[in-house]
């Protein structure tokens, strides 16, 4: 189950880069939640055929990316994950939108495939922003943010639970897969006949440590809901990256930077 | 101080997994708690930490009576490490956990903060706090399970089978670490060379009842008392 | 079934956000009234995480050679109720967006909308729990489940079809693209359903008290109004909804409307005649609205083509260049530094 | 017998894990190996099997080639009991999961029913048949995992830490249960006294290689190899 494997691996290489320090890991965790939001929200508002007004915002991946030292493989294979269903709708568009949009040299290009292509380039910068965030910001600043954002504290503590029992059950569930391949030599994987009593079993065990894990709780004084979270102080170094990247971003959608140059050229 | 007074423990099936157990334990005092697998020392440590309540007896820590008025009381001064530090490190990070236990006792960040950083210096794990416990070891997981307790500030410690999951060389580290360690302790444990090593004192249970309580070197080199509890085993 | 972001459009999304939001605070205040809450937390959490890492579990469907995997809102409910369901569910989509980049962060909403708000607060509590009510036993659960695995997958990628639609950015007609995801999604609600009910089974034959207390009148689904938590869903969507649709009507993209409204900004002026000469074809048509293509004047829309190719192969160029220097440069102190702690 | 020629084996983050390692085990001979938490001891022992492919080197199983086309027959020859019982049986009950590896090989329903009825009495466990795995002890979890592997009729058997969770009896019958299977064996095991009894030779790794492959005896109170390897301890 090389599935399984590379999940949890995924989630141990962002923690990893997520505990590294740089000037983008220690800017506050608001600050770069707002920035992130705003950018996104601004991608999805260019309509899809406006793909040549995208291209500029891929400066914003490029620079974080880089002072963050975020590798570009991790962001790759995010990108290939997320693209199955742009490539369904992109490619739909090419086949139903074939008017053309442009003749370059004799070669007319359809408004579809300018389509398919925004909506491709629109996935990676929105895949871009989204790991970018959780490859700077350590887990628990996340959820710090949004117990302050008044998320209901019940809601943001479960959210962390699930994200650090999802490493151990995966574990698990790797572990019994590798044991069942080991003694279903004619057949490949899991057959769904057994589904039923595999899930079943691991559900089970989940229950029951879940029961343990409620007891370690109460044992350490656990026993309302209460909000915790702790201030952490806006500095100036956190505006200046507040308005270096949504003056930028918010610009280049009000402006379309590439009749500028035509114009000046 | 624990004092365990005639206490009895039936699970909700009706398996009376404790009968009739009394014994004391002394501030300071490292008591081993030793029986086959099913003789009740899981349930036994879950009694006095108050997650099961006795049917019969009572229990008193620090001559405070464990009732349900007085549960938080007795569990900021008992400390309970569990057998799985998986089931007891359930926050994303090492200092999260940490603290959990502090903040619940609704102290101010600044002490929590302080409670932790002691509770890590003690341990030597500074480098731990910012990890998740994702990717530690057995060894390092077990030690990060003791400082969610020890940043209680417990004044008695207890152990469901420490050594389980260490390799040599972690569990000889985790000895070293009892021996600084000044609180008072009750550890079940199957591993009866780690039981000679760190607890002067031994309590024996079979089939939910104890079947003696004594020096530890005394107990576990008598064959015959050993084999009786069904954990007859050579050294 | 997850949406990613790049098929939605802000005015969507933000609606979908509303509703699910206040489907999370709604069931985070119903799971906090709960007598048994707070040890429903660390249940809640653990079996959240199950479900997760039981969608990595991929099984081979029989005849066919393909694979599936469960989905997890019937089966969280079946073990937690409604509520606490629609939490976990929430959370692990939350994880799923975050961590492993299945769709968007724009989408969420959509998404904690279909994958939970639907199965949880609608197809449980209206169709799951009535059959298993009247009295627990093996044939009870495995119609229950797979019904309501059926009916939550094609409410949901009904859902999916609507919100891609009125997002405006797949071509597909309605009708097709309809046609294309309910059967799909029939199918694999038929496995799902019938792997679903099997684990319930198991459940039930090991532990049949996990399912008797998450249905029993302890539980909190009793206190879901299913009419309370619809009408809390549409007052918050028509509230956002109305928001930003009246932006949105008076022009197709509504974002950059309020932009121009708010600020009088020199982007008109600057386009000036050309957008005007377009804007009759670009009415009919939907061309690309702040662009200069137009069929009347083929040989400047390719002139324009050209430098937009020209100028964005030169931006990528620029781009890559700030980004190696921008490393090397971190690499030359990083080195400095080491060389200087020697 | 198993022959293992020059194997390294690389996690996909880039972990060297094993590195240049070669060794043979012969029919009935019994192996212990030993080394830190980390050491490579897992990785190893699912190479053999075939779960991890090894990035250079061979293993071959009675003379067959482990590769893609030979999978079936080499695990079908090798069989694992992992260190968790709990990830190795995953049917309702106890004599499903021990019929599901010969039902997996396409034997008849007789000879299935067969061979679940040999491992049960050679292993001494018929009464555990018709039980589900969610409630037995951890002892008798472990032996249903070790018949779960007896009834593939395997040459060899290889064990990860087979002693973790058990009570000094559990352990105990362990011991005499393995000194009664003629099958040549591989243990990982952090319990240097079990491996002293059980296993004549010792293979210790340190770091993904193998640091020395001699008789028990000499390797486990030679304090100065133990220290070397990381996992010093007094027995
Ligand atoms: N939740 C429960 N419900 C009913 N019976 C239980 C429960 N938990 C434990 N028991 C039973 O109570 C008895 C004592 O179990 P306990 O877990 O305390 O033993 P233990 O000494 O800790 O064993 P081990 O060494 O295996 O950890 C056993 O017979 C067990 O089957
Ligand atoms: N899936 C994985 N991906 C990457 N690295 C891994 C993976 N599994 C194990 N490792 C690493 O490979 C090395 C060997 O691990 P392995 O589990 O084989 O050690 P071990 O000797 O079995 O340790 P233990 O005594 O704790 O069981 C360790 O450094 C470990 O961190
Ligand atoms: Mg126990
Ligand atoms: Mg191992």
């Amino acid at each position: 189950m090389a599935n399984i494997r590379s999940k949890t691996q995924d989630i141990y290489s962002l923690e990893q880069l997520s505990s590294k320090s740089s000037r983008v890991h220690a800017l506050h965790p608001m600050v770069k939640l707002i920035s992130t939001l705003l950018f996104v929200v601004i991608i999805v508002s260019f309509n899809r055929y406006e793909f040549v007004r995208l291209i500029p915002f891929v400066f914003y991946p490029v620079i974080l990316m880089a002072l963050s030292e975020t590798p570009w493989s991790i962001m790759l294979r995010r990108a290939a994950l997320a693209l199955p269903f742009a490539l369904l709708a992109g490619i739909s568009n090419i086949l139903f939108d074939t008017d053309t949009a442009f003749v370059i040299g004799y070669l007319p290009v359809s408004f579809g495939l300018v389509s398919f292509i925004s909506i491709l380039f629109r996935t990676f910068l929105c895949v871009a922003a989204v790991l970018i965030l959780v490859a700077v910001t350590p887990f628990n600043q996340l959820t710090n943010q949004l117990r302050r954002l008044h998320a209901p504290d019940i809601f943001v503590t479960l959210f962390e639970m699930i994200y650090r029992y999802i490493g151990v059950l995966l574990d698990e569930a790797s572990a019994m897969y590798t044991a069942y391949i080991l003694r279903s030599t004619e057949h490949k994987g899991l057959q769904m006949r057994h589904m039923g009593s595999f899930a079943g079993q691991l559900l089970i065990r989940s229950y029951d440590r879940a029961e343990r894990v409620y007891n370690a709780m109460k044992c350490r004084g656990y026993n309302s809901l209460a909000s915790r979270s702790k201030v952490i102080p806006l500095t100036g170094s956190d505006i200046f990256y507040l308005a270096a990247v949504s003056l930028p971003v918010i610009l280049l959608r009000v402006f379309d930077i590439n009749k500028l140059f035509t114009a000046v050229f | 101080m624990i004092a365990v007074n005639n206490i009895s423990v039936t699970y909700p099936d009706g398996t009376k997994a404790i009968r009739d157990v009394s014994f004391t334990i002394n501030d300071g005092e490292s008591v081993a708690l030793i029986g086959a697998n099913g003789a009740g020392k899981t349930t036994l440590l879950l009694s006095l930490v108050g997650v099961l309540k006795p049917y019969t007896g009572t229990i008193s820590v620090d001559g405070i009576t464990l009732e349900r008025q007085t549960l938080n009381e007795v569990r900021r001064r008992v400390g309970m490490v569990f057998q799985n530090p998986d089931d007891q490190l359930f926050m994303p990070m090492i200092n999260d956990d940490i603290a959990f236990g502090p903040r619940n006792l609704g102290l101010s960040e600044d002490i929590v903060e302080d409670r932790v950083n002691s509770a890590l210096s003690e341990l030597g794990i500074g480098h731990l706090r910012g990890r998740s416990s994702l990717r530690l070891s057995s060894g390092e997981k077990r030690i990060a399970a003791i400082a969610t307790v020890l940043s209680m500030n417990p004044t008695m410690m207890i152990f469901d089978e420490p050594t389980a999951f260490l390799d040599p060389k972690s569990r000889r580290g985790l000895i070293k670490l009892l021996s600084k360690l000044p609180h008072g302790r009750l550890i079940a444990t199957h591993d009866l060379a780690f039981a000679d090593e760190v607890c002067p004192r031994t309590i024996l249970m079979k089939n939910g009842t104890i079947f003696a309580d004594g020096k530890t070197r005394e107990l576990i080199y008598d064959a015959r008392i050993m084999d009786e509890c069904g954990i007859a085993d050579t050294l | 079934m997850h949406m990613a972001d790049a098929l939605l459009s802000p005015a969507v999304g933000g609606v979908m956000y509303a509703a699910s939001a206040a489907a999370i605070v709604y069931s985070s205040v119903k799971t906090k009234k709960d007598e048994f809450a707070e040890k429903k937390l660390p249940l809640m959490a653990v079996t959240g995480a199950f479900v997760f890492a039981a969608q990595m579990i991929n099984f081979t469907i029989p005849g066919t050679g393909s694979s599936g995997h469960i989905g997890g809102g019937i089966l969280l409910c079946a073990m937690l109720g409604a509520a606490p369901a629609l939490l976990s569910m929430a959370a692990v989509l939350i994880i799923q967006c975050l961590f492993f980049a299945d769709g968007g962060l724009l989408a969420l909403g959509c998404n904690i909308f279909n994958i939970g708000v639907i199965p949880c607060l609608i197809v449980y509590p209206l169709i799951f729990r009535p059959i298993v009510r009247k009295g627990i036993n093996f044939k009870r659960i495995t119609v229950a489940a797979i019904i309501s695995v059926i009916i939550g997958l094609q409410l949901g990628s009904l859902g999916v079809v609507l919100e891609t639609l009125a997002s405006g950015i797949t071509e597909l007609p309605p009708g097709t693209f309809i046609a294309l995801m309910q059967p799909i999604h029939l199918a694999i609600g038929l496995v799902e359903g019938i792997v679903v009910s099997a684990i319930l089974c198991f459940v039930w034959k090991m532990r049949p008290e996990i399912l008797e207390s998450s249905l029993s009148g302890a539980s909190i689904d009793k206190a879901i109004s299913v009419k309370k938590v619809v009408l809390a869903l549409a007052a918050a969507a028509v509230i956002v909804g109305g928001a930003l649709s009246l932006l949105a009507s008076s022009n197709p993209d509504g974002l950059e409307w309020a932009i121009e409204k708010t600020a009088e900004t020199a982007e008109l002026e600057a386009m000036g005649d050309v957008h005007d000469s377009a804007a009759s074809v670009q009415g009919s048509t939907a061309f690309l609205p702040d662009y200069n293509f137009s069929n009347a004047d083929e040989d400047s829309a390719a002139g324009t083509a050209v430098s937009g190719i020209v100028g964005g192969a030169l931006t990528f160029a620029l781009a890559g260049v700030t980004g190696v220097i921008i490393s090397t440069v971190k690499k030359k102190k990083k080195s400095a530094i080491a060389r200087a702690d020697d």
